[in-house]
């Protein structure tokens, strides 16, 4: 009678092995990255003191502001001066950002202010994904009358067809113009009033997560169709279990393996900035300060915020691959 | 993206040598509050006696106001600060010795009167006594000669107002005396000392908030969300301001812009399309003034087709400024013909008849076909795609202009870019924009001399260099007025650029706010506003 | 205990089981043998009540004791059936890697059939311990019943799964499926389907997918079972011998209908039906065939001129040859420990023989076949080859071909590929279409399939392309691993013949890979045994039957 | 016509109504390379913002234009461009996607970090260094946003390749000496149409999306050729005044993309019938 179970750390050792493969690929697709950020730069036309002195520009002013943001020295130069205050820490201070009389506004601050309002976002649209798309997949996948499931398919696929800057349009037309339950514009910062903001929050959040709503609530129900099919299912039956203890408590365990894959991407594609949505509804999220930066040509602010797209966007794909490997015991360590 | 150009501060009366400055306060008339405001005359709604500040506090007292801007803040240091946006809110926290008014002349400010010596080289100012900082802090002569110097670049060496460059020294004759000498004699140095005033040291000082002597008093600036300012309780103009409190909102673009006013989170906003103003008429007052500024096709003499004078003519007289005034900016706009402000009356010579503000398509035809075109021409049309106005001039144009063979193939660029390629490069046949100008008239011209640094249209002729030579040196008005209507018609004739009309500024207005003043340079003065309860 | 009157069930469109009567009387082992599609595994799920909502009793009635279950054109009582579901009544699965929830601990799985039918409080057992002394009332009481009422669970549950044979119970208990064998997860179904006693259990082919080995075992345990348990059992195979060691009555099935009923002995003495004829003599048994084995390794030496085997030329010849792979090891920068499938195994292969293969799953012949065909890198020791590109043809007949191709384009590509390798070989479009339907004659099909693709074929048809695939380039080698385990038993039989027949025409010698020992000693002249990477015996076939040397050898001729 | 009569009550309905959708827009945007009811261009001051009418179906625009007239164009315009993308994007993906999944190793780690970084990077800045090195217009928007979505398709094809490169009939025609690259486009590449169908009809959504979010931003298709995007961001200006101006592009996007997507939910099902 063969006989075996993996021991408890050799799982814990080849954890390891793995994590630090990630965390390489994470250093050096950050590296790749930067670089990819400040070629860009270079290629843009246009640099931070044409746009700050726009039509004024006198070849003496200009030279003056470009020394005083050590902008004449070469780019190379220039590259690893500031990769080597990263490493250390220091981000560097935005070229127009002003915080003060004399000095300019640090990139920390600065995106650490607008850091929560993206977070904030991001969280309140996560709630309403879980709480509204989870559900209805699972109704949606028990349900047997077919008007409700072809309702339910044909509901989902226009919601994934709006595309996010028209439906934030119609968002703010709807519930702040004609219903009046939100004033456009009026973004209260999370400082003074915290709940205030919330409220506020939830309508962009409403425009981020109808598509999403839409995606998760057809990728569980497709999941738990196809785990309804497998043999499991039928041994539950065999025991006498009733319809709704197999599909509450056999078929969903398994189907929300990959649903929670799912979240994990959405999750990641939020928190990166929903960039037309924040513009909409004018919330100052680092979507909106992506795109003012990358206008007005701040370089430091621009390049920070890329480093912190992609950091967040490759940790939240490892993270979502450990919680598999977690949740799911079907899956000993490869 | 910033609306419009950065302009340096002047003002529009040349005074004479010994010109004193007009009482603190000034009446202007009342404004007419319908839609399409009548274009070109001075709108401006203020005026009411004096009224006991601490007096009855009921009528005209206290609330919070927001203004909506396009732009965020370039730099809180006054002297620093480029971008129009930018001195157009500072102008509510800083104060210079002297000050402009809603009609563009000087008045006195921290300074309570000043005398220019008879070679002009000499300018002598006496402070008005119970001016004080925001930090409660009296203005003393020493603060004076610290802004000045650090403005001019005697300090430390790096010139930070480019008009002020020619001052020599900066001397404390007494407590109340400053007097400030300059290299070359130039009347037009007097509108320089509109600039900012600020305590001793607090330049350098690590961390400091922005002192000023103006109406509001810093409270706060949050990147990306706005300023907010609040009354300066011992201002030294009795009375004013009103308002307890004013947050400069930054709002992130026309479109987002009109769905806040229409939730009415914003009580103020400029820059209205004319279709944004007609869609906000029932809600908010709707005001219109000139904007003084130029809006043109700019043609690139030095690239072909439009090295060709005919050929510049033909775009001229093909144009149909009615048309673009009546569809982008609903009628409000005042046609131009020549680098030159209706409002500069001294200076304006009305030149629309040479090409006519309508359509000449048979002129256009034949001019073309005598440059060697007879079957019309082709070029590219750069546009910057964050002016709606310029954007939607350049489609309406574009299609308008076909019947006379011109085909212009519009390209949309973003802001910078068309800084780098069109402003500093060059590289363009064809552009529309708006270049802005103040109350002086050498600032329009003087870009279109050959070997000027702004010359970005390529305009050379030697007799328009000769003529402005003359009329910036000329010392006597008259004269100077005459060289510089010459050298108007001479562009004109030279047809250097297709100008079209000088767009105006509508803004919105909260209903029950009222005593809001339009300036002819980018200023918002919030210390007039009050709500009529 | 169960009658079963004309019962006849369709899935929208034609019945599947047809007019099917029969009785399972108390305590009695019932067999029901047939090939897949014979509607056995249909009649069982309808008298479990587990079969699909798309299916229709068309007519007929089942009843359990005198209880009337289920009558045609009356919808499913499902409150009923829930009440006999795992109480009365009970299954097991033939599929025991993916019978039990994946992310669920064993023994909560099986105590869910307590848990289930516990409420109900109907069982035997539970009314026994009511009669315990009432604990506290109130909130803690309630809590402290539920712990007491789970212990006495995990006890019951701990019982069942020793009673089937588990050892470190314990350990099993807070196991996760995936952490325990095939057989060890086919008797934790055991024990799930026998924890409450049921009357009838229904055995669903429990042991197709277990190695021979573990297969012996559960047949044993469901014999003991049924002794003291006095239940009776209804098994369902495919395997005539597996229902002759077990059942008492066998019944045959075949397209949806009992073709023969009996006493198992006599159906296996005089059977009557002549599909049940056929039916045991597809099954390879050991009598009959195997002089014709012997005979034609006779005819070959014979031909040869002097009878002696070494005038054979060898085609390959494997000199103690080690295949091993590299598996990381488990320290996080530790050097990757070698991990050796096949030691030192020495053999020849001689030209025109089959020789077979047998061993369980695990003990390294597919890794082995790999390695003689140079697709493995870690490889020691000497492979010689004398023949041009041996082929090979796999196991599963819907992985080997090419969906996406016709079968005609299928069979021309090794002719195209070798054209391109050597150039003497090329031939032209016509010759190579000529030659692709000669082949699709000799492996037996119509002309009708040259332009078909492999979905539209049966797995026996896919296996007679993927054979005629390997041999239309007349390779010397031909290395089968496992051609057959994935067909019926009367297509095994008919491939089995066909790759005899092409090997004498072609002369094609074929190392033939199975863990049967049944196929292996049909179809091969010699024989090699392999267990865990070593080989342990090599001979004729017929004398490694009659005198196995190795114990293990003994075991699987069991 | 019986015949085809005779496919079509073969059809699932969503096949049916995705094609009658798709098929529309489609045919719309082609006939408006031939004919429109009003030109795109010319302006009518007298029209300027009526509603929808019998004379125009979709109302008239800020100039007075027909807004049908430029809808029709705007679907031409935006299907070519999605089109496009869509092309380059699958290309790539299925080049480098097959050469990284088959042969693994270093090169397959190097590609997929350079994948992973583009994904990353914010489509918005690809842009912007795009267009200034190619100029603004319509080869811009297609190029870059075919760089940005190469990524999602090399992720597919490699994962597909990954899983087919040790199938039986792969081993057997390495066994038989097919060339490496006949394995790869010949063996291989056939067998994952289904899953890259699917992969494409969900790209020329994102496509679709992509270029009128990008229009919107102001980078993009340039005036006066009509994008369905930059449309929409016009309208957004007239929402009071002259709503259907903002619902017609709008809504127009939301059935092509509709049609689409139900287009490939029925030939998804059609192919699962068939296996």
């Amino acid at each position: 009678m063969e006989y075996y179970i993996a021991e408890g750390d050799s799982i814990r050792r080849a954890g390891m092995k793995y994590l630090v493969k990630k965390i390489v690929t994470l250093i050096m697709t950050l590296f790749l990255v930067s670089v990819l950020a400040f070629l860009a730069f270079q290629i843009i036309p246009g640099d931070v003191v044409t746009s700050i002195l726009g039509t004024e520009a006198t070849p003496e002013r200009e030279e003056a502001l470009r020394k005083e943001l050590g902008l004449d020295k070469p780019p190379v130069v220039r590259y690893f001066r500031w990769a080597g205050n990263v490493l250390k820490g220091d981000f560097g201070e935005s070229y127009r950002y002003s915080k003060n009389m004399n000095q300019m506004m640090p990139v920390a601050e600065l995106i650490g202010d607008k850091l929560p309002v993206t977070l904030l976002l991001a969280a309140i649209s996560m709630v309403l994904i879980a709480v509204i798309a989870i559900p209805l997949g699972v109704l949606w996948a028990r349900t047997k009358n077919r008007f409700l499931d072809v309702v339910m398919n044909m509901g989902s696929q226009t919601a994934m067809a709006i595309p996010s800057f028209f439906l934030g349009v119609l968002v703010t037309y709807l519930f702040g113009i004609l219903l009046k339950w939100f004033s456009p514009g009026g973004y209260v910062s999370y400082r003074e009033n915290f709940w205030g903001c919330v409220r506020y929050l939830i309508f962009p959040a409403i425009s981020v997560a109808i598509p999403k709503i839409a995606m998760t609530a057809r990728f569980l129900r497709n999941s738990m169709l196809t785990e309804s099919g497998s043999d499991y299912v039928r041994t539950a039956y065999s025991k006498g279990a009733s319809e709704r203890r197999v599909a509450y408590g056999h078929v969903l365990r398994n189907a929300m393996m990959p649903v929670v894959t799912f979240l994990g991407m959405i999750v990641a594609e939020i928190v990166a900035g929903s960039i037309v949505v924040e513009q909409v509804f004018s919330l100052p999220g680092i979507g909106k300060l992506l795109i003012s930066s990358i206008s007005t040509r701040d370089f430091p602010v621009v390049e920070i915020l890329i480093l912190y797209i992609t950091f967040v966007v490759i940790v939240v794909y490892f993270l979502v691959d450990v919680l598999y490997r977690v949740i799911d015991p079907r899956i000993s360590n490869k | 993206m910033k609306k419009k150009f950065s302009i340096t501060l002047m003002a529009l009366l040349l005074v004479a040598a010994l010109g004193g400055c007009a009482g603190g306060k000034s009446s202007g008339n009342e404004s007419s509050t319908a839609p399409d405001a009548t274009q070109g005359s001075q709108a401006s709604v203020s005026g009411q006696g004096t009224e006991d500040p601490n007096g009855n506090k009921d009528s005209k007292y206290g609330g919070k106001v927001v203004v909506g801007v396009q732009q965020d803040i370039d730099s809180l240091d006054p002297h620093k600060a480029t971008a129009a946006g930018t001195k157009e809110i500072l102008f509510n926290i800083f104060e210079g010795l002297l000050k402009v008014n809603e009609n563009g002349s000087l008045i006195c400010a921290v300074a309570s009167d000043y005398s220019v010596s008879e070679d002009g080289l000499t300018y002598t100012f006496t402070l008005r006594d119970n001016v004080k900082f925001h930090n409660g802090a009296n203005v003393t002569a020493e603060d004076v000669k610290y802004s000045l110097e650090r403005a001019s670049g005697l300090l430390d060496g790096t010139v930070l107002v480019a008009s002020l460059a020619t001052l020599k020294s900066v001397d404390v004759i007494d407590e109340h005396t400053v007097q400030v000498t300059t290299g070359s004699a130039n009347l037009e140095l007097i509108y320089s000392f509109t600039t900012a005033i600020i305590p001793k040291g607090s330049g350098e000082a690590e961390g400091s908030n922005p002192i000023g002597t103006g109406p509001f008093s810093f409270v706060s600036y949050k990147p990306q969300e706005g300023l907010v300012v609040k009354k300066n309780p011992d201002y030294w103009q009795e009375g004013l301001p009103y308002l307890d409190e004013v947050n400069f909102k930054i709002v992130s673009g026309a479109d987002s812009a009109l769905l806040e006013l229409k939730g009415h989170s914003i009580d103020l906003y400029s820059y209205l399309t004319d279709s944004q103003a007609a869609e906000l008429a029932n809600d908010y007052q709707i005001l219109a003034a000139p904007s003084d500024a130029l809006q043109a096709m700019f043609l690139n003499n030095a690239v072909a087709p439009f090295d060709n004078v005919k050929v510049r003519q033909a775009v001229c007289y093909a144009m149909d400024r009615d048309l673009a005034n009546e569809f982008v900016t609903g009628g409000n706009g005042a046609i131009i013909s020549a680098p030159m402000l209706p409002t500069l009356k001294d200076y304006y010579v009305d030149l629309n008849g040479t090409y006519g503000s309508g359509a000449n398509i048979e002129k256009a035809k034949q001019l073309l076909a005598e440059a060697g075109y007879p079957n019309g021409i082709e070029f590219s049309l750069i546009v910057p795609s964050n002016y709606e106005a310029h954007v939607q001039t350049a489609e309406v144009l574009a299609d308008q202009m076909q019947a006379a063979g011109i085909n212009c193939k519009i390209e949309l660029v973003e802001w910078n870019t068309w800084l780098e390629d069109v402003y500093k490069g060059r590289n363009y046949q064809a552009s529309i924009c708006a270049i802005t100008s103040d109350m002086t008239p050498s600032y329009l011209m003087v870009r279109f001399q050959s070997d000027h640094k702004k010359n970005f249209i390529n305009f050379s002729s030697a007799e328009y260099d000769e003529v402005y030579k003359k009329a910036e040196a000329s010392m006597n008005l008259q004269e100077k007025a005459n060289f510089y209507k010459q050298a108007e018609e001479i562009f004109v004739k030279e047809a250097g650029t297709a100008f079209i009309q000088d767009p105006p500024i509508t803004i919105a207005l909260n209903k029950n706010l009222a005593g809001y003043k339009f300036y002819p340079i980018y200023v918002q003065d919030m210390s007039t506003v009050y709500f009529n309860k | 205990m169960i009658k079963i009157k004309h019962l006849s069930v369709a899935f929208d469109g034609p019945e599947v089981v047809k007019d099917v009567s029969f009785e399972i009387g108390d305590g009695e082992i019932l067999g029901v043998v047939g090939e897949s599609g014979s509607g056995k595994s249909v009649t069982a799920l309808t008298l479990m009540g587990l079969v699909a909502e798309t299916a229709r009793v068309t007519s007929g009635e089942i009843y359990y004791d005198d209880q009337l279950l289920l009558e045609a054109g009356v919808p499913r009582n499902t409150a009923l059936y829930r009440e006999y579901q795992g109480q009365k009544m009970s299954m097991v699965f033939q599929e025991p890697m993916t019978s039990l929830n994946p992310t669920m601990k064993v023994g909560a799985q099986v105590e869910e059939v307590l848990i289930l039918h516990d409420r109900q409080g109907s069982s035997y057992e539970t009314k026994k311990e009511a009669k315990t002394p009432e604990a506290k009332n109130g909130l803690a009481g309630w809590h402290q019943r539920r712990l007491e009422e789970k212990e006495r669970r995990r006890a019951r549950v701990l019982g069942a799964l020793r009673g089937v044979g588990l050892r470190d119970v314990e350990r099993v208990y807070d196991c996760y499926p995936h952490q325990l064998s095939g057989g060890m997860r086919q008797r934790v179904m055991i024990a799930m389907a026998v924890i409450l006693h049921p009357g009838l259990i229904i055995a669903d082919e429990p042991t197709t997918a277990l190695d021979v080995t573990v297969q012996n075992q559960i047949i044993d345990l469901l014999k003991k079972i049924n002794q003291e348990q006095k239940n009776s059992l209804l098994f369902i195979t495919h395997d005539l011998n597996l229902a002759r060691r077990l059942c008492d009555r066998i019944l045959v099935m075949q397209d949806g209908c009992i073709v023969e009923e009996g006493i198992t002995e006599e159906i296996f003495s005089d059977p009557r039906g002549d599909y049940t004829k056929k039916l045991i003599s597809a099954v390879p048994g050991r009598t009959g065939k195997k002089k014709s084995a012997h005979q034609k390794l006779k005819e070959a030496q014979g031909k040869k001129g002097d009878g002696k085997k070494q005038e054979l030329k060898p085609l390959v010849e494997v000199r103690d040859l080690s295949v091993s792979y590299r598996e990381n090891a488990n320290s996080l920068f530790g050097k990757t420990i070698k991990k050796t499938v096949v030691q030192n195994a020495t053999f020849d292969l001689y030209e025109g023989e089959i020789l077979g293969l047998v061993g369980e799953s695990g003990c390294g012949k597919t890794t082995l076949s790999k390695a003689i065909l140079g697709l493995n890198k870690m490889v020691e020791g000497s492979i010689v080859h004398h023949s041009n590109s041996p082929q090979m043809v796999f196991q599963d007949p819907y992985s080997s071909l090419n969906p996406s191709k016709t079968i005609g384009w299928l069979l021309q590509e090794p002719l195209r590929a070798q054209g391109i390798l050597d150039p003497s070989k090329a031939m032209t479009e016509k010759d190579r279409v000529a030659a692709a339907y000669d082949m699709l004659h000799k492996v037996g099909l119509k002309d009708k399939y040259f332009t078909r693709r492999p979905s539209q074929l049966s797995g026996g048809q896919r296996q007679r392309i993927s054979i005629g695939q390997a041999l239309i380039t007349r390779p010397g080698l031909v290395i089968a691993d496992e051609p057959v385990s994935a067909l019926d038993v009367t297509i095994q039989a008919q491939i089995l013949d066909l790759i005899r027949s092409l090997q004498e025409e072609l002369k094609t010698a074929f190392l033939f890979i199975s863990h049967d020992i049944n196929v292996i000693y049909q179809v091969s002249d010699r024989i090699m045994v392999m267990k865990d990477g070593k080989i342990l015996e090599i001979g004729d076939t017929e004398e490694i039957f009659r005198n196995p040397k190795d114990p293990y050898t003994k075991e699987l001729l069991r | 016509m019986k015949k085809v009569g005779a496919w079509f009550k073969k059809q699932n309905a969503y096949f049916l109504v995705g094609l009658v959708m798709t098929g529309l827009a489609v045919m719309l945007g082609i006939l408006s390379f031939f004919w429109t009811p009003f030109s795109t261009t010319a302006m009518s001051a007298a029209e300027r913002f009526h509603g929808p009418s019998l004379r125009h179906l979709f109302g008239t625009d800020n100039f007075g234009r027909d807004i049908f007239s430029r809808v029709m164009q705007g679907i031409g315009t935006t299907v070519i461009v999605s089109s496009l993308i869509v092309v380059i994007s699958a290309g790539a993906g299925i080049l480098i996607g097959a050469i990284t999944g088959y042969f693994g190793g270093i090169l397959d780690e190097i590609i997929m970090r350079i994948t992973d970084a583009i994904n990353a990077f914010p489509s918005i800045l690809l842009a912007l260094v795009v267009i200034s090195i190619l100029g603004s217009g319509k080869q811009n928007v297609i190029f870059s946003l075919g760089i940005v979505f190469a990524p999602s398709y090399v992720r597919i094809v490699r994962s597909e390749f990954i899983r087919l490169r040790d199938a039986d009939f792969v081993c057997r025609a390495r066994l038989m000496g097919v060339k490496k690259l006949r394995i790869l486009f010949v063996h291989i590449l056939p067998n994952i149409w289904s899953v890259f169908w699917v992969s494409v009809t969900i790209g020329f959504n994102n496509a679709i999306l992509a270029e009128s979010g990008m229009s919107y931003l102001g980078i993009g298709v340039q005036p006066p050729d009509a994008s369905l995007g930059k449309m929409l961001s016009d309208a957004q200006g007239y929402l009071g005044r002259a709503p259907w101006y903002a619902l017609a592009p709008g809504l127009t996007i939301v059935w092509i993309v509709l049609g689409f997507s139900l287009l490939s939910e029925g030939i998804r099902r059609k192919e699962a019938g068939k296996r």
